[in-house]
């Protein structure tokens, strides 16, 4: 060994651990840091970098198109300086430097740095506990959907009252445009952030996340991420939808940048949870814990990790490229220069459509992880939901180009993309009869989560069928941009993914705030939401088979009806979940102490006590026996057995 | 040495074998992210120049006559050339050298040659440094701008990307001299070095990725796209 | 019974928001008062009826200045970014009565160019389809002078009767005699006379590339106030 | 009442069916599956109605006005036919599941497991079969209607009857933001912003965007593509019924997208010609 000095040593879990020196207090520089210096930082830097660069943009300073350049760099220049700076305030690069120069994080670093001791405060730190983690993705979570939900009151407010027009068409483009972003980054870590961050490592029996700075790296990232999707709001908007097709993003305000920004950012913080959440499941499951003992939801966690890693890249740099176009004038997508629009819209679906099963999925999963403890029954059919999940990552990427049957960039695409996009209805098909058999002479216990798995496999089945439809080209060729794809997509991912996430967060809630969601209260809320929903949609349905394409404000007089009665539900949905808030909120702020153990689930992460302390399990668990161990004999199987054993008897006499 | 115990995390207590496996395993994710993004740009540059939209994938220093540009519209076709191939190949010649520098270092590493491990890492980064000044002259120097149409876009955020890739290394690089220098790097606990020489080896694909296209794929095969906002051909 | 109170009010609030929200987001956003076109007397319509006839005065000036005035708009982020760029004046949210002929008189201050689509170089829509020109009855002009179009076109309900007129505004040549401000001392004067028909909604916008950004169609050509507005038919 | 706990009456003495049929039969004993499946045709036969349905709301504004958008509508109510009996068969379980199946509520974690049914051999395999069954139904479906639809418009046109032929019309669509302008190069190059087809001749549409991308959509016609900045799409349709039918733009491209919309007059030959004639268009063929 090069170190001569006497090394120190810790006790780590009963092993004598030696210590890298000491530099002051544990925690260090991060003592000082938490998000209030993130904000300070962030906004002093993004106030400094906007005004050095408004001094040094010459005010004439203009795009071969005559635009003003000088909003753009300032506007940039703001969100890059408030990205560093928020992260630099937070303390995220006190890690790297520390490790750059060679002063290794203590034992004693590691735990100030995970939470320990601090109370309430952690959440407002860096913290690395993935407990910790998860609620705050939780909370920004929340607001993330309560952001997007506000703008869908409000597009569905300009839609139903056909006699008059509040908006702008303008404010209109932009309100859908930040709506559907905003709802597509709070579904992607609605699941995977909250539940996969909290309830994955104790589900598998780890004591934190593989790499819990990741993991910490991963939620303010999109903590900075998300502010700038807002200011864009303020900076002319995104009147291009959420898919922000090139050339068209080409002629938003610059409120555009906050969108390119965002993704850029949010890219980088999925790709960092997926890493950390992939390398969890695979070398961290407790002793004994094979493929065929770890519990669904976890399969569901890791495929979500998979497709997010490979597809957001394809996001990230078609906004790189965008955002090129735009600043320093290159011509990616500018067709005038040898740019071409198919392929901003090939890179869009790369991810695009992996991106759906990232929502869909981990519902899914949460779905199937949750029905045996209500069913009290083992799981139908193990291998089939993992096959289900496996062929859905296979396909997921194979499928892009059904969202461009009707852009003429290779018609003869067409047939072997159908062919693709049909084939996926079947391991999407084994989801469902995992789900069936499961429920098969079930005894459901009807407890708020299990209800809105009900929700969940409704809502699958019509937005399932209707996707048949659409991944049909004759039949996309009338349904394609109209309200019908609408209130197919909402279907699968409001229907099936945010039931799912709903089921989910009633499930894990005692485990994850130490107290039962209101039963009442909550399951009001669930179903008030999900009536609206049907009427909502189904009737949006009826828009879309009527004809009115997708992205309008105004419309004909023959469409009246079913918006009114779309945007009727639309209210009924935002009651729906604020009902369903607020059993949050009074259920976590003073809601029944719940046990360790309410719902009887037999998988680890019900096995530690709650609230669960800082190492999860003070003796790592050894897993001996399969998941969802529920279940008696069953009577009639004896019943067949018999008629089995009586046919080969008088198969044997004869 | 022997009768030293197998090192252990300091934080975790776990051995440092097992936090080495799961570090290697998180790398080769990264690079698969890293993949995708790099062949989200190798799409960009072959699907522009499959596609030459509007004649604009850089006609070699020629202008698009009258009748075969759309007169209706305010633009000035390009007059971007392509640029010289050889650098992309010299440059990749400098990466693949930090890359065996690199892997040098981390087999002294790993058969506990302290010299050879700091002479090693000393001088990849070095030559990373030169790396980086190699790419940034040859991005300073090209006959073209950001503007000048798709192969000038498409040729730039190549480099663009190598020159990320360079920070990234120079930064890792340079963590891991500072490491080896204070005996953090040894016969014992050599993975960190060993990260780095396989994620080097990705950025060297990568680097010959962005070599191939620019030198294969030049002159676009579509020679008559047709012309913007009109029904003609050119 | 306290959780029920909270539930209310979190419902009370979230709803509390959204209206607060939107409505200061559509008074944020509202289009520019309304300008009316008023009745003068009657016309002869081609078809030889006596028919009601309004005005209507509509200037266009390339950038405003102190002797211009401001587009309305009570956006401030729309001011800021749009500075400097041309749009229509007195408003853009117009409105003229329906079965009569409606005349408009345009001011056009501005200069131009090539016009992508020369269709837009015609005047489609009017009675006999023809404009007034500086006093010369025209049917198109160059596709190389438009300055600015005047395009209304379909609403999308298909209750109201097909509408669809456009206008081209020619532009003032570089060398055209300029005051202190850079305006043109002798404006292009066009005027139009079209007839409706039942009452309808409408929208309109211009049609010459005059904004910024990509195809330079961005900026004012995507924002009411500046290059594009409504046009209602209205039952006087 | 818990009917699934009850062990059903004594199967009858196995004849000479065979072994597989007994277990079929012995299964369809069982008070649960009766009831499943008798739901499932109940809920099947609710939802049939939206296969009309379904073509109502699609042809509220008239019946389609060319082949391929029968075709489209040929497509639509075979889909919803061919979904309806697994979607019953779903629907039925959750419902029964809910009311059949015994279920309780409470706080605490009910005493008593259901059966541990791990797997179920034929269940499983019945359900993949009929699964990839359907898919390959829908596929196949699609493939030959789109194989025919493409007959239909541009794409697989034999070379003596592409365009230039004196029995179609050639039409330049050119989408702006935010007006539709239909050229006609046949016809000394007319050009209108209402979209006049003449009934029952091949129309090809070359179309193409002077911005950014729109969408070309003849509602009643079937007709949907995309108008792309610096490349021409093709397609085609002939139209089969005299009337007004609508245009509208089927993908955002700004501020007036909504706004994009325009008419179709399909009009007899004569009228055709005669709108031509007055429209300044030269008849060249």
């Amino acid at each position: 060994m090069s170190v001569d000095t006497a090394v120190e040593t810790k006790t780590v879990f009963g092993a004598e651990v030696p210590q890298p020196p000491q530099h002051g207090a544990a925690g260090g520089v991060m003592r000082g840091l938490n998000f209030g210096t993130g904000l300070i930082g962030g906004i002093g830097l993004a106030a400094v970098a906007g005004w050095v660069t408004a001094i040094l943009t010459p005010s004439s300073a203009s795009n071969a198109s005559f635009a003003p350049m000088e909003p753009t760099y300032v506007y940039l220049a703001v969100l890059l300086g408030w990205v560093v700076g928020f992260m630099l305030g937070m303390g995220a690069f006190v890690g790297p430097l520390r490790w750059v120069v060679g002063r290794d994080i203590t034992h004693a670093d590691a735990e100030y740095m995970a939470g320990k001791d601090l109370g309430r405060k952690r959440y407002w730190k860096y913290t690395t506990d993935h407990k910790v983690v998860g609620i705050q993705y939780l909370v920004v979570t929340l607001f993330i959907l309560g952001f997007a939900g506000l703008l869908a009151m409000l597009i569905r407010t300009e839609l139903g009252m056909t006699w008059t027009s509040l908006f702008t068409p303008s404010f209109y483009n932009s309100m859908i445009g930040t709506h559907g972003i905003a709802m597509i980054i709070g579904m992607i870590v609605v699941i995977s952030g909250p539940l996969g961050n909290f309830i994955v490592p104790m589900m598998i029996g780890a004591r934190d996340m593989a790499y819990p700075r990741l993991n910490a790296l991963s939620v303010w990232l999109l903590v900075a991420a998300v502010p700038m999707l807002v200011s864009s709001m303020f900076m002319g908007g995104i009147q291009d939808g959420w898919s922000v097709y090139q050339p068209l993003a080409s002629q938003a305000p610059v409120g555009m940048l906050g969108y390119q920004m965002t993704i850029i950012i949010f890219a980088i913080s999925t790709a960092i949870a997926s890493v950390n959440l992939m390398t969890t499941i695979l070398t961290m499951r407790a002793k004994g814990m094979t493929w065929s003992r770890t519990p669904i939801f976890v399969y569901g966690i890791f495929a979500a990790s998979v497709m997010g890693l490979y597809a957001f890249p394809f996001f990230q740099y078609a906004q790189i490229l965008g955002l090129t176009d735009r600043v320093f004038s290159t011509s990616f997508f500018d067709p005038l220069n040898g740019g071409s629009v198919w392929l901003y819209e090939n890179l869009f679906w790369l991810l695009g459509h992996p991106e759906v099963y990232v929502i869909l999925i981990p519902s899914m999963a949460v779905a199937l992880e949750l029905m045996p403890v209500f069913l009290r029954k083992p799981l139908f059919s193990f291998n089939f939901a993992v096959a289900g999940i496996v062929g859905v990552v296979a396909l997921s990427g194979l499928v892009w180009a059904h969202h461009m049957y009707m852009t003429g960039w290779a018609p003869a695409a067409n047939y072997p993309f159908m062919l693709s996009t049909e084939m996926i209805s079947i391991p999407v098909g084994f989801l469902v009869l995992v789900a069936i058999g499961t429920f098969w002479r079930g005894t459901a216990w009807t407890r708020l989560p299990l209800m809105a798995v009900y929700a969940v496999i409704f809502n699958k089945m019509i937005g399932g069928v209707t996707g048949v439809y659409l991944s049909d080209v004759p039949a996309d060729q009338y349904f394609h941009g109209s309200m019908f794809v609408v209130a197919h997509f909402h279907f699968m991912l409001m229907g099936a993914g945010l039931f799912g996430a709903m089921a989910g967060i009633a499930f894990f809630f005692p485990k994850m705030t130490g107290r039962i969601l209101d039963e009442r209260v909550g399951s009001i809320g669930l179903w008030t939401a999900f009536i609206g929903f049907q009427i909502t949609f189904i009737s949006m349905f009826v828009a879309g088979l009527q004809g009115q394409p997708r992205r309008v404000l105004d419309f004909d007089d023959q469409f009246n009806l079913s918006n009114w009665i779309s945007t009727i539900g639309a209210y009924i949905i935002g009651i729906g979940m604020l009902i369903f808030l607020s059993a949050i909120i009074t259920s976590w702020r003073s809601g029944v102490i719940a046990s360790s153990n309410p719902w009887g689930s037999k998988s680890l992460e019900w096995q530690t006590e709650t609230p669960v302390p800082l190492e999860n399990f003070p003796v790592l668990p050894v897993v001996t026996e399969r998941p969802y161990n529920y279940g008696v004999p069953d009577p009639y199987e004896a019943e067949l057995e018999s008629i089995d054993e009586d046919l080969t008897e008088k198969a044997g006499t004869k | 040495m022997s009768t030293s115990t197998l090192p252990v995390s300091p934080t975790t207590g776990e051995p440092i074998t097992t936090i080495a496996r799961r570090a290697r395993l998180g790398l080769w994710l990264l690079i698969v992210a890293d993949v995708a993004g790099t062949i989200a740009l190798v799409i960009s540059y072959s699907y522009l120049w499959s596609l030459n939209v509007n004649g604009g994938w850089a006609p070699p220093g020629a202008t698009l006559t009258a009748n075969q540009t759309n007169s209706t519209l305010p633009t000035t076709p390009s007059t971007a050339t392509f640029a010289v191939e050889w650098p992309f190949w010299a440059i990749l010649f400098v990466v693949v050298v930090a890359t065996a520098l690199m892997w040098f270092g981390y087999r002294s590493a790993r058969s506990g040659n302290h010299a050879g491990l700091m002479v090693g890492a000393g001088l990849s980064f070095l030559v990373t440094v030169a790396a980086l000044i190699f790419q940034w002259i040859q991005m300073s120097t090209f006959p073209f701008d950001a503007g000048d149409g798709a192969y000038a876009s498409a040729v730039l955020l190549l480099c663009a990307s190598n020159i990320f890739h360079l920070f990234l290394l120079l930064f890792i690089g340079m963590g891991i001299f500072m490491r080896a220098r204070k005996g953090l790097i040894d016969k014992t606990n050599w993975y960190q070095a060993q990260l780095l020489s396989y994620y080097m080896t990705w950025v060297c694909i990568a680097f010959l990725l962005g070599a191939i296209l620019t030198t294969f794929m030049v002159e676009s095969p579509n020679t008559d796209p047709a012309i913007f906002g009109t029904f003609k051909q050119q | 019974m306290k959780k029920f109170l909270v539930t209310f009010l979190t419902v009370l609030l979230g709803g509390a928001i959204v209206a607060g929200v939107g409505v200061f987001n559509a008074v944020q956003q509202e289009a520019p008062p309304v300008l009316v076109a008023n009745v003068v007397g009657t016309k002869t319509a081609p078809s030889g009826e006596e028919m009601p006839h309004a005005e209507l005065y509509l200037d266009v000036y390339p950038n405003s200045s102190s002797q211009v005035p401001q587009p309305e708009t009570k956006s401030p982020i729309n001011n800021l970014l749009l500075a400097g760029q041309p749009f229509y004046h007195p408003s853009t949210s117009l409105q003229v009565p329906s079965n009569s002929l409606v005349t408009i008189h345009f001011r056009q201050y501005d200069s131009g160019g090539q016009i992508y689509n020369p269709y837009f170089s015609k005047v489609h829509g009017t009675v006999d389809g023809t404009m007034k020109w500086n006093g010369e009855e025209v049917t198109e002009i160059k596709p190389d002078e438009v300055g600015h179009t005047f395009t209304v076109h379909q609403y999308p309900e298909s209750t109201q009767p097909y509408f669809f007129m456009s206008i081209p505004l020619p532009m003032n040549k570089a060398n055209a005699k300029t005051d202190k401000m850079g305006y043109p001392v002798d404006p292009q004067i066009v005027s139009v006379t079209f007839m409706t028909g039942d009452a309808g909604s409408y929208v309109w916008n211009c049609e010459f590339p005059c904004g910024d950004l990509y195809q330079e169609f961005g900026g004012p050509m995507q924002t009411r106030g500046w290059m594009a507005g409504t046009f209602d038919v209205v039952d006087a | 009442m818990s009917a699934d706990t009850l062990i059903p009456e004594e199967p009858e003495a196995p004849t000479n069916r065979p072994p597989s049929m007994e277990r079929v039969r012995s299964w369809l004993q069982r008070p649960y599956a009766r009831k499943i499946l008798i739901l499932t045709v109940v809920i099947g036969f609710l939802l049939l109605p939206l296969a009309w349905l379904l073509l109502a709301a699609m042809n509220q504004t008239g019946a389609p006005a060319s082949e391929i958008m029968k075709d489209i509508e040929q497509t639509v109510f075979v889909f919803t036919l061919v979904s309806i009996p697994i979607t019953a068969f779903v629907f039925a379980v959750l419902v029964y599941s809910l009311i059949g199946w015994r279920q309780i509520s409470g706080d605490e974690p009910p005493m008593q497991d259901s059966p541990a049914i791990r797997t179920n051999t034929i269940g499983v395999i019945l359900w993949t079969v009929a699964s990839s069954l359907l898919a390959m139904f829908l596929v196949v479906w699609g493939l030959v209607e789109l194989a025919q639809i493409t007959a239909n418009s541009y794409g697989s046109i034999s070379a003596d009857e592409q365009p230039g032929q004196k029995s179609s019309e050639i039409i330049n669509v050119t989408g702006q933001q935010w007006v539709w302008t239909f050229e006609y190069p046949e016809h000394n190059g007319l050009t209108s912003d209402i979209l006049y087809l003449p009934l029952d001749r091949p129309v090809y549409f070359n179309v193409t965007s002077k911005d950014v991308i729109h969408n070309f959509w003849a509602v009643e016609l079937g007709v949907k593509i995309d108008a792309n900045p610096g490349a021409i799409t093709q397609t085609g349709v002939t139209a089969n019924k005299l009337g007004t039918f609508n245009v509208r733009c089927a993908e955002l491209c700004g501020m007036h997208h909504a706004f994009m919309q325009t008419q179709i007059q399909v009009l007899e030959q004569d009228a055709f010609d005669s709108w031509v004639r007055e429209s300044g268009g030269k008849k060249t063929s």
